[in-house]
């Protein structure tokens, strides 16, 4: 290995750029506007600066890939050291980054699809009071997710871990004046602090087995650790995953995270930050397969089962942002489904076509809302692709993309996961994948259809318009994105795959005719969606079919309406308990019991000389009574003493 | 001269005495000159001349210092523990002549035999500390006593005085009684009140206690419960304390002080001769005694002030306390724990002087505002003397800095190398009991606004010269003890 | 035939007693001093005995100085009594209870 | 029975009588004067003992002088009202008693054994003072022992008798020299 | 090694200043401000001496003079610090001229203030560099008497009742400590107070050993404080004045701690390793129960106060595990707690001058009306909540690893002290920051002036440094606490990492 400087500086250089900007931004942002005519000369150039240094790391991560390409296939890992972090007593951790393959792939997810929601988000955000400090937020999570993604050890990994966490809640929050938002953001942080729990005592368990928590450390002596400690590393990590990635059952909080503003979904809550999990399960491959079979099975049937859950509550929510975020679950647990099934490349695939289609989706949905003075409920909706015909066709590739129509990239990565995992003889799996494929297809297209398609319908008071052409640049590239993204791993050449073999192993693929038929068969089930979709969508007697339907599903349609009420069950069976609790302890427990025991002692010192002092009367014969009482006793015990 | 057949002459030498005669001669020299010279000069000539006796005194002890004697036929020893005791004593002397000098003028009751008194009383209490002889510690104690009962009726319209006198007297004189009947079993016991004998041969408690089986000691022990009844009261021991908060709240502020500093002393210093230096071999008797005195002592007292309304009153059960901790210093029955407790009662006794003077120069005409109350705010109003009732108070509660917290590490410290550690504990977890009632204090005059109408003060310097006195003493003693405990180790016991 | 010391004794003891049961339960101020003086004078009679057994006359010099202290007392005791009695108009020691608690 | 045993009966019937009788007297000139009768039997107990001087001075001083000023500070305050019987205090004389008793016994138990702990031999049924009275006398072996070994406790008693004088001074001094001063209630500060 | 005492200088100049502030005439209320804020200023430049003389590799003590006292009694004065003393100083030092900042707004009786304020940091710098145990108590008191003033004269409401709870609790140890104290100096052939001296001659038998270390450790518990010895600390540092919190929750409770580590590991090793679980209970229910209470909380500042009880859980926590990761941790936790707690309570006392109200219900919105202030608030209430990052991680995580190292299992409750750290934590961030706000008088609020940007810019970069470059804390208190954990792991096996570093890449 030859760690070259070059490599040290280019990913500093990704990180700082877009961190200094932050900073920078964040104490300035605002203030240079009062300050320098200069600035407000140029509006948005808040906006244009961050996008400008997104844009550079974008650049300095396409010099990372042809460097890396440069290099013969195996030497295509490079770590380097910055400065030492913590290092007490043997335990060593530096701020090291890794470059490899995989990381090198999720910065280029990171740093293009964020400069083009940095771009979109000029004119998104334009008049907000708080622009400046939105983009400052915006930099700064870039940052972190680039540390999070580049970071050689796990430690430094769950700095950018919480990082992002962080910068999620300073974005969902930020229009903190509504409650909802307020709440939102809150509940996201404290939900993946729950999960990021689990992930500490999992690094705490690596650092206490291996005594190291650099990742090719790790992961080289996965081999060698008792399988048990091992399972038990897995499971608590993937833990953190569920709650980073929205996996059953920390998935709570993205649907709520939706109170932020659109851009921040499309980049956080679609493209990037939800994906860490999944990113973080790729990287630590080897000890996942190291672990045995429990942990893998938890994680991909966890991840189908996330997949079905959120396809059902997706498919019965009305909210344009919140379908998106349910979508955005759904598509998580399938890359976690592929991981289960020891299909990482397959996973990474369709974690990058994800981040295209999705985010541009989320950009859409922005779009809408933007252009319908911030609507969200898809009933007061209707036929826009006639009224924003760039926000309409764009849309309408994500959505075929995400149904996994052929040749869009959902199609190719969607295929991958189902074919690994049919090759792996998960047959229940690939059953799950293929019930949530069809789902899918019905909500992506229930979606598409009652928003963009039929009649043009718009709420009342509103001018519906085009999106500026700042939004626009996003989506268009972000349409073609999600075209041609699936081509970056044809199954013929497999390109991605190959890119990543030496970081996640070479993945099982079926041989022979099974592929084309399961192919196939994925194809018809989108079809079977999209058709149902549009049978009770788009045609005229959609209306009573989707009556009957919905009483003949009855009580399921209604607990998938209500998010089949986990957030009431969380709410009642743990979070009012533990309320209830913490207000016993601090108003009852605390200040009566453990107080009151202790000036208790005060009080009864008090007492005691309340009642005592009586004693004290002011006759004089009663003192000498005392004082004989003295004299008595003494001469008592002496003459027992000597008496005898 | 005809000299009686078997009429041995006494050998007089009167150095040992040197300090109590000085002392009875500036006392009746004050008589004598205020009787001729009346008001005429002021009155200053009064305290003039009653420093002037201290100062002799004073010279005089510092004369005998380092002699190892008894002296007066075994009636008197004259060693480095009553040299000590004696220069304390008339230094709590000096600065009451001085407190009390503008005291007495603001409440009109300058007399002359005010300094007489308490020049008596100072030769009384010094005298105690160097009796050898029973006989002689209850003359010493009478003389003190007689002429404290007068100065705390001093403020002869003052039914609170009055009230004083009576019960300190009245329970005195009981008292008294009581000491005298175990005088009288010691020396039924023995056949003599001697401590240490006059000549090798002669009888004495010491050499009988030498020379007897210890089944013949019972009525020898019994007379010590009675003595230690007896000092128990001088040094408001518990349950000999009942007089003490009246006592102390009746009496003339300079005077309360002057009794807690000198009569505590000068009963500890007996107790200390009689139990550590003569009884020492029946200690196994008396030590569990003075351990339960002690412990209801330290318990009793602070418990009691917690509730206190009234300074003065409040801090007569801090004395009480402070005797308690005192006792720990006897219980140790060690060399350290004799310096530590002259330590403790010579730094007590500044300290609390110092205490009462801030009361009798913030109290006002007929000591008015003695209550908590009345001190509402006094930091604001008169910031140095709240500061230094602070710093007294802080040493009372041992807080380090101060020379209350030496004495207290040192008796403390004797006693937990004696072996009493559980003893120990009591002590400390009563100082923070007590700690309680002199934070009170604090309290009012720091952190309560003054409400209502703002006080007469007495005038003068010499008060606020006293306590500022006191004040350095009680801060240097803290900082750097050094010298004065070597002075209280040296200030050994007679050794025959 | 000599009386035994031991009655003189006793005799001592029950005098001493009554003289402090007399100071507890009487309540003028100047009959409390006379019990008070009973019990000094129960002492003495101590102390005479024990000279007698000891055969040294030092207890009777003690009884001496008791004597002399008793003398002093009685007479500082009584000019507080009559300073108060004068004042307040009582000899009630009962009466006398501002001071307390 | 001796002629001493009778005396010592008497002695002790009117010693132990007199101080009985104080208890019981209401009248304080009543107790007084049983007070002078118990000191005199106490003088002739020490004259049985052998104390003569003491028995002298015990009636000159004590019966004499002493007890002559209580009578005079009692008529001078004109005081010898009858004391009324009413216990204020609750259980004062229980306490009184019970502990009087108890103290009683315990000084009756020392004196009984107190005459076995005193060691040496000395007698406790003779006289062991007839040698003393006898050759130097006792009046002489008093005055050889107060004025050679007791040199000091005497002179401290004139100390002791100055003080006494200067405080009667003080106290008896009429109260209404001062009335110079202002003269304040000192209720609250007692209260 | 210097020839200037640099350590003795930093201890004595802001007594001295505070007797020359004396002399000032109290209605020059500027002059004794800038005054005391000079005093203070000048102790950090004298400590940045200590700091830059100190060696980093040395495991002794430093930098510091013995002089002989009271010899009779074996009394000296020596002082020296170690790397973990050295940090304490420090951060005493550093917080004082904060806190002086932080009481600007202080009108009445400014005078006794700053005296008192100096005089206590006298006290607290002696704590720490005293090497004689009579000397360490000295100080050890000496803080109590300013403490309680400061509380009492310019506290809030109930100011009194909170300065009559702190004095009494800290003085119910410590004097139980005292006469412990006393028990060990007579235990030695030459009886002395010289801390190493003793520390080389000292054998206790099992028992005798155990009451000791109790005594020492209730004096020490009860300043950390330990569940259930808490209950004076959310009164005394919700009823002080600002810069009174600040060196409370900065300094002064780390004295229990250093007290801990200083005294009563070294001096009674078997007792403290017999004890380490009940310790390590308590440690653990104080960062768990700490969080719960906080939680409810309606006191903005008794919410800070609570957490302070569940931060120095993770503390103690760390120092008894027995690891050199858990103690480095537990000793560089303190220097974060009190930068962060520290800037907390600056910013409560900002709030509370602005509203003159503590209550969270009274809030709402600020983040509107005051959007650097709510900026700083959540960014230090993050390094509180310990966002790696930021210096509350860097503590928190080697306290949890080297209790992970030693006792596999406490580290889950210990470890889930970091999530209800954020749940309170974000929770009234929520309620006084976010939302509309609905109240006039929240709608107008200044935001931070300079001064207090001034006070609070430092802390903040502290926080950043600390969290992410903690090399040069690290480095200097690492052969420091290894002394201790070897101390205190003798006769048992030291938890190591299982294999470190034999695969450098």
């Amino acid at each position: 290995m030859i760690p070259g400087p070059d490599f040290l500086g280019l990913a500093g250089t990704i990180i700082l750029t877009t961190l200094s900007t932050a900073v920078f931004l964040l104490f300035f942002g605002s203030r240079l506007n009062r300050w320098s005519t200069l600035a407000q000369r140029i509006p948005g150039w808040v906006g244009w600066l961050a996008a400008i240094s997104v844009g550079r790391a974008f650049f300095e991560a396409i010099v990372l890939l042809v460097r890396l390409l440069e290099r013969p296939e195996e030497h295509r890992s490079i770590a380097v050291h910055a400065f030492d972090w913590l290092s007490v007593g043997g335990f060593k951790v530096g701020f090291d980054f890794l470059i490899d393959p995989l990381s090198v792939t999720m910065v280029l997810v990171i740093t293009g699809v964020g400069l083009l929601i940095h771009i979109y988000s000029i004119g998104y955000m334009k008049g907000d009071p708080r622009f400046s400090r939105f983009f400052a937020y915006l930099n700064l999570f870039t940052a972190s997710m680039l540390l999070l993604v580049l970071a050689d050890n796990l430690l430094l990994l769950y700095v950018g871990w919480e990082a992002v966490g962080l910068c999620s809640f300073l974005l969902i929050g930020f229009w903190f004046e509504k409650p909802s938002a307020s709440n939102a953001a809150k509940k996201a942080f404290i939900v993946n602090r729950i999960g990021d729990f689990a992930f500490l005592l999992g690094i705490l368990l690596i650092a206490g087995t291996v005594g190291n928590l650099t990742l090719g450390q790790v992961n080289a002596q996965a081999g060698a650790m008792a399988a048990g400690t091992a399972t038990t590393i897995c499971l608590l990590l993937f833990a953190g995953a569920t709650g980073k990635s929205a996996q059953i059952p920390l998935y709570i909080w993205l649907p709520d995270a939706m109170e932020g503003p659109t851009p921040v979904s499309a980049l956080i809550h679609a493209a990037t930050m939800v994906t860490a999990g999944v990113y973080m399960v790729a990287r630590m491959s080897p000890l996942f397969e190291a672990s045995g079979g429990i942990a893998l099975t938890v994680v991909g049937y966890i991840g189908a089962l996330t997949a079905l859950w959120a396809a059902l509550m997706a498919a019965a929510e009305y909210d344009i942002k919140r379908v998106l975020a349910y979508s955005t679950i759904s598509q998580l647990g399938y890359m976690f489904l592929a991981h289960g099934v020891g299909g990482y490349s397959a996973g990474m695939f369709h974690l990058v076509t994800h981040a295209f289609f999705k985010a541009l989706m989320f950009l859409g949905a922005g779009a809408v809302m933007h252009g319908l003075g911030g609507e969200t409920d898809m009933r007061e909706m209707g036929g826009l692709r006639k009224v924003m015909p760039i926000t309409g066709w764009t849309f309408m590739m994500g959505w075929l993309a995400i149904c996994g129509v052929i040749p869009f990239a959902g199609f190719f990565s969607k295929d991958a996961i189902l074919a690994t995992a049919w090759a792996q003889g998960e047959y229940v799996l690939w059953a799950i994948g293929i019930a949530t494929a069809f789902l899918t297809a019905f909500y992506m297209s229930r979606l598409y259809f009652r928003v963009f398609e039929g009649r043009v319908k718009v709420p009342e008071g509103v001018h519906a318009h085009d999106v500026p052409w700042t939004m626009a640049v996003a989506l268009i590239p972000l349409a073609g994105l999600a075209l041609v993204g699936g081509f970056l791993n044809l199954p013929g050449s497999l390109t991605l795959e190959h890119f990543l073999e030496p970081v996640v192993g070479e993945s099982t693929v079926p041989h022979g005719l099974t592929p084309w038929l399961l192919a196939g068969g994925a194809l018809l089930v989108a079809a079977l969606g999209i058709a149902v979709a549009g049978s009770l969508y788009l045609s005229r007697s959609g209306n009573v079919r989707r009556r009957t339907l919905v009483h003949r599903l009855g009580p399921v349609a209604v607990a998938a309406r209500n998010k089949f009420y986990v957030d009431e069950i969380y709410g009642y069976g743990i979070v009012l308990p533990a309320k209830r609790a913490a207000a016993f302890a601090a108003d009852v427990f605390d200040p009566k019991v453990i107080d009151g025991a202790v000036t208790g002692i005060g009080r009864l010192v008090g007492r005691t000389s309340e009642a005592i002092r009586g004693m004290q009367s002011g006759y004089v014969r009663s003192y000498a009574a005392t004082f004989l009482i003295g004299v008595v006793i003494i001469t008592s015990v002496l003459l027992a003493r000597v008496g005898t | 001269m005809i000299v009686a057949a078997g009429f041995t002459a006494p050998h007089v030498e009167l150095a040992g005495i040197g300090p109590e005669v000085a002392l009875v001669v500036a006392g009746l020299v004050l008589l004598v000159v205020d009787a001729l010279v009346g008001d005429r000069w002021g009155g200053w000539h009064l305290p003039v001349l009653a420093t002037a006796g201290f100062a002799a005194a004073i010279v005089l002890a510092v004369g005998v210092w380092g002699q190892n004697d008894i002296q007066f036929s075994g009636m008197i020893a004259t060693d480095g523990f009553a040299v000590f005791s004696k220069i304390v004593l008339a230094t709590f002397g000096v600065l009451t002549v001085w407190l009390a000098r503008d005291y007495l003028t603001a409440e009109g009751i300058e007399e002359g035999e005010f300094y007489a008194l308490l020049t008596f009383a100072v030769a009384g209490m010094m005298l105690m500390a160097s009796a050898a002889d029973l006989i002689v510690v209850f003359l010493a104690l009478e003389m003190f006593s007689l002429a404290l009962y007068v100065l705390v009726g001093f403020r002869r319209r003052s039914r609170a005085s009055q009230e004083s006198a009576l019960k300190y007297f009245l329970l005195g004189a009981f008292s008294s009684a009581f000491f005298l009947l175990g005088i009288a079993l010691c020396y039924g016991a023995t056949g003599t009140t001697n401590f240490y004998p006059a000549t090798q041969g002669d009888p004495s408690l010491l050499t009988y206690l030498a020379s007897t089986a210890p089944e013949h000691l019972g009525l020898l022990v019994i007379g010590t419960g009675l003595l230690i009844v007896g000092l128990g009261f001088k040094i408001a021991a518990v349950p000999f304390h009942m007089w003490t908060p009246d006592a102390y709240q009746g009496a003339p502020s300079p005077v309360t002080g002057f009794m807690a500093a000198g009569s505590k002393l000068a009963g500890f210093a007996a107790l200390l001769r009689l139990l550590d230096a003569t009884l020492f071999s029946l200690r196994t008797d008396w030590r569990p005694l003075l351990i339960a005195v002690a412990v209801a002592t330290m318990i009793i007292g602070s418990v009691l002030a917690v509730v206190q309304e009234d300074v003065k009153r409040m801090l007569a059960y801090s004395s009480i306390a402070h005797a308690g901790f005192v006792l720990t210093g006897v219980i140790a029955t060690s060399d350290p724990g004799v310096a530590g407790a002259l330590f403790y009662l010579a730094t007590y006794g500044i300290t609390v002087l110092g205490a009462f003077a801030v009361i009798a120069v913030i109290s006002g005409r007929e000591e008015r505002y003695v209550r908590l109350t009345d001190m509402k705010g006094l930091f604001y109003e008169r910031p140095a003397m709240a500061g230094a009732l602070t710093l007294f108070l802080l040493s009372l509660a041992g807080v380090p800095v101060t020379s209350g917290f030496v004495g207290k590490l040192l008796v403390f410290g004797a006693a937990i190398q004696s072996g009493y550690t559980a003893l120990v504990v009591v002590g400390v977890l009563t100082s923070a009991i007590a700690a309680f009632f002199y934070l009170r204090v604090l309290v009012v005059m720091y952190m309560q606004e003054r409400d209502g109408e703002v006080e007469v003060s007495r005038g003068g310097w010499f008060g606020p010269a006293v306590i500022g006195l006191a004040a350095a003493t009680t801060i240097v003693l803290g900082l750097y003890w050094g010298p004065l405990i070597d002075l209280a180790e040296k200030a050994r016991f007679f050794t025959g | 035939m000599t009386v035994s010391a031991g009655y003189y004794l006793a005799l001592a003891g029950l005098m001493f007693t009554i003289g402090v049961v007399g100071v507890l339960i009487r309540r003028n101020a100047i009959v409390i001093f006379m019990f008070i003086e009973l019990m000094l004078n129960a002492v003495n009679l101590a102390f005479v005995t024990f000279s007698r057994m000891h055969g040294n006359v030092d207890g009777q010099v003690l009884v001496f100085f008791v004597l002399v202290v008793a003398a002093a007392e009685v007479v500082v005791g009584l000019a507080i009594i009559a300073l108060i009695s004068r004042h307040r108009e009582t000899d009630n020691v009962d009466d006398i209870h501002l001071l307390s608690r | 029975m001796n002629l001493e045993q009778i005396v010592f009966g008497v002695m002790f019937v009117v010693a132990l009588g007199g101080s009985i009788a104080m208890l019981f007297a209401r009248n304080a000139v009543h107790a007084a004067l049983f007070l002078v009768a118990t000191q005199i039997a106490l003088a002739v107990a020490f004259l049985l003992q052998g104390a003569f001087f003491v028995a002298a001075i015990q009636i000159i001083v004590y019966a004499g002088a002493i007890m002559v000023l209580f009578l005079f500070v009692i008529m001078l305050l004109g005081v010898d009202r009858e004391e009324s019987l009413i216990e204020p205090i609750p259980g004062q004389r229980a306490l009184a008693l019970s502990l009087g008793a108890l103290l009683a016994v315990e000084i009756l138990y020392v004196a009984w054994k107190g005459v076995d702990f005193v060691a040496g031999g000395t007698t406790a049924n003779g006289n062991a003072l007839t040698e003393i009275n006898r050759d130097p006398g006792n009046v002489k072996a008093l005055a050889d022992a107060l004025f050679s070994r007791y040199l000091l406790p005497f002179e401290a008693t004139s100390v002791l008798l100055v003080v006494g004088i200067v405080g009667v001074m003080v106290m008896a001094r009429r109260i209404s020299l001062l009335s110079t001063a202002p003269r304040q209630s000192t209720e609250d500060i007692a209260a | 090694m210097s020839d200037v005492p640099f350590l003795d200088i930093t201890i004595f100049v802001p007594l001295a200043g505070a007797l020359l502030l004396a002399f000032i005439p109290t209605q020059r209320s500027t002059w004794i401000r800038y005054g005391a804020l000079a005093v203070s200023l000048i102790a950090f430049v004298t400590s940045l001496g200590v700091l830059l003389n100190f060696e980093t590799s040395n495991a002794g003590f430093q930098l510091g003079s013995t002089a002989s006292w009271i010899p009779q009694w074996g009394i000296s004065y020596a002082t020296g610090v170690d790397g973990i003393s050295l940090w304490m100083v420090m951060l005493t030092t550093f917080l004082m001229p904060l806190g002086i900042l932080a009481s600007w707004s202080i009108e009445k009786r400014l005078k006794p203030y700053f005296i008192f304020l100096l005089a206590l940091e006298t006290g607290m710098l002696g704590v720490f560099s005293s090497l004689d145990l009579f000397l360490f108590y000295v100080f050890w008191e000496a803080t109590l008497v300013p403490m309680y003033l400061l509380i009492g004269m310019w506290g809030y409401e109930r100011r009194i009742y909170a300065a009559m709870k702190f004095f009494l609790f800290t003085l119910v140890g410590s004097l139980l400590m005292l006469a412990a104290i006393l028990y060990v100096y007579f235990s030695v052939q030459n009886p002395t107070f010289n801390y190493q001296t003793l520390l080389a001659q000292v054998h206790f038998d099992a028992g005798v050993q155990r009451w000791l270390f109790l005594a020492f450790f209730a004096s020490f518990a009860v300043k950390v404080p330990l569940v259930p010895l808490h209950t004076w600390l959310p009164d005394a540092h919700t009823e002080a004045p600002t810069a009174g919190s600040v060196m409370l929750a900065g300094v002064l409770l780390k004295m229990g701690v250093y007290g801990l580590i200083r005294f009563a590991i070294p001096l009674f090793p078997n007792a403290a390793r017999e004890f380490v679980p009940w310790i390590m209970a308590l440690a653990i229910i104080g960062i768990v129960y700490g969080a719960v209470v906080a939680i409810m909380q309606r006191d903005l500042k008794r919410l800070v106060a609570y957490s302070s009880v569940a931060h120095l859980g993770f503390v103690v926590l760390g120092v008894f595990v027995g690891s050199i990761q858990g103690m480095s941790g537990g000793i560089l936790q303190m220097v974060n707690h009190g930068l962060s707690t520290g800037a907390l309570f600056m910013l409560v006392g900002a709030l509370y001058d602005r509203r003159h109200t503590r209550r969270i219900a009274d809030f709402g919105g600020l983040a509107k009306s005051v959007p650097i202030l709510s900026g700083v608030f959540l960014f230090v209430a993050l390094s509180s909540l310990g966002l790696p990052g930021l210096n509350g991680f860097v503590g928190e995580f080697l306290v949890l690893l080297g209790t992970f190292l030693s006792y596999r299992w406490w580290v889950i409750p210990a470890a889930f002290g970091i999530v209800l750290a954020a749940i309170y934590l974000l929770w009234a961030y929520q309620r006084v920051f976010q939302g509309e706000p609905d109240l006039e008088a929240n709608r107008t609020l200044p935001d931070l002036r300079v001064r207090e940007m001034i006070m609070l810019a430092p802390l903040v970069a502290l926080i950043v440094f600390i969290g992410v470059y903690p090399k040069p804390f690290l480095d200097r208190i690492e052969p420091a606490a290894q002394r201790v954990v070897t101390v205190l792991n003798q006769g048992r096996p030291t938890p190591e990492l299982q294999s470190s570093a034999e695969t450098q890449p």
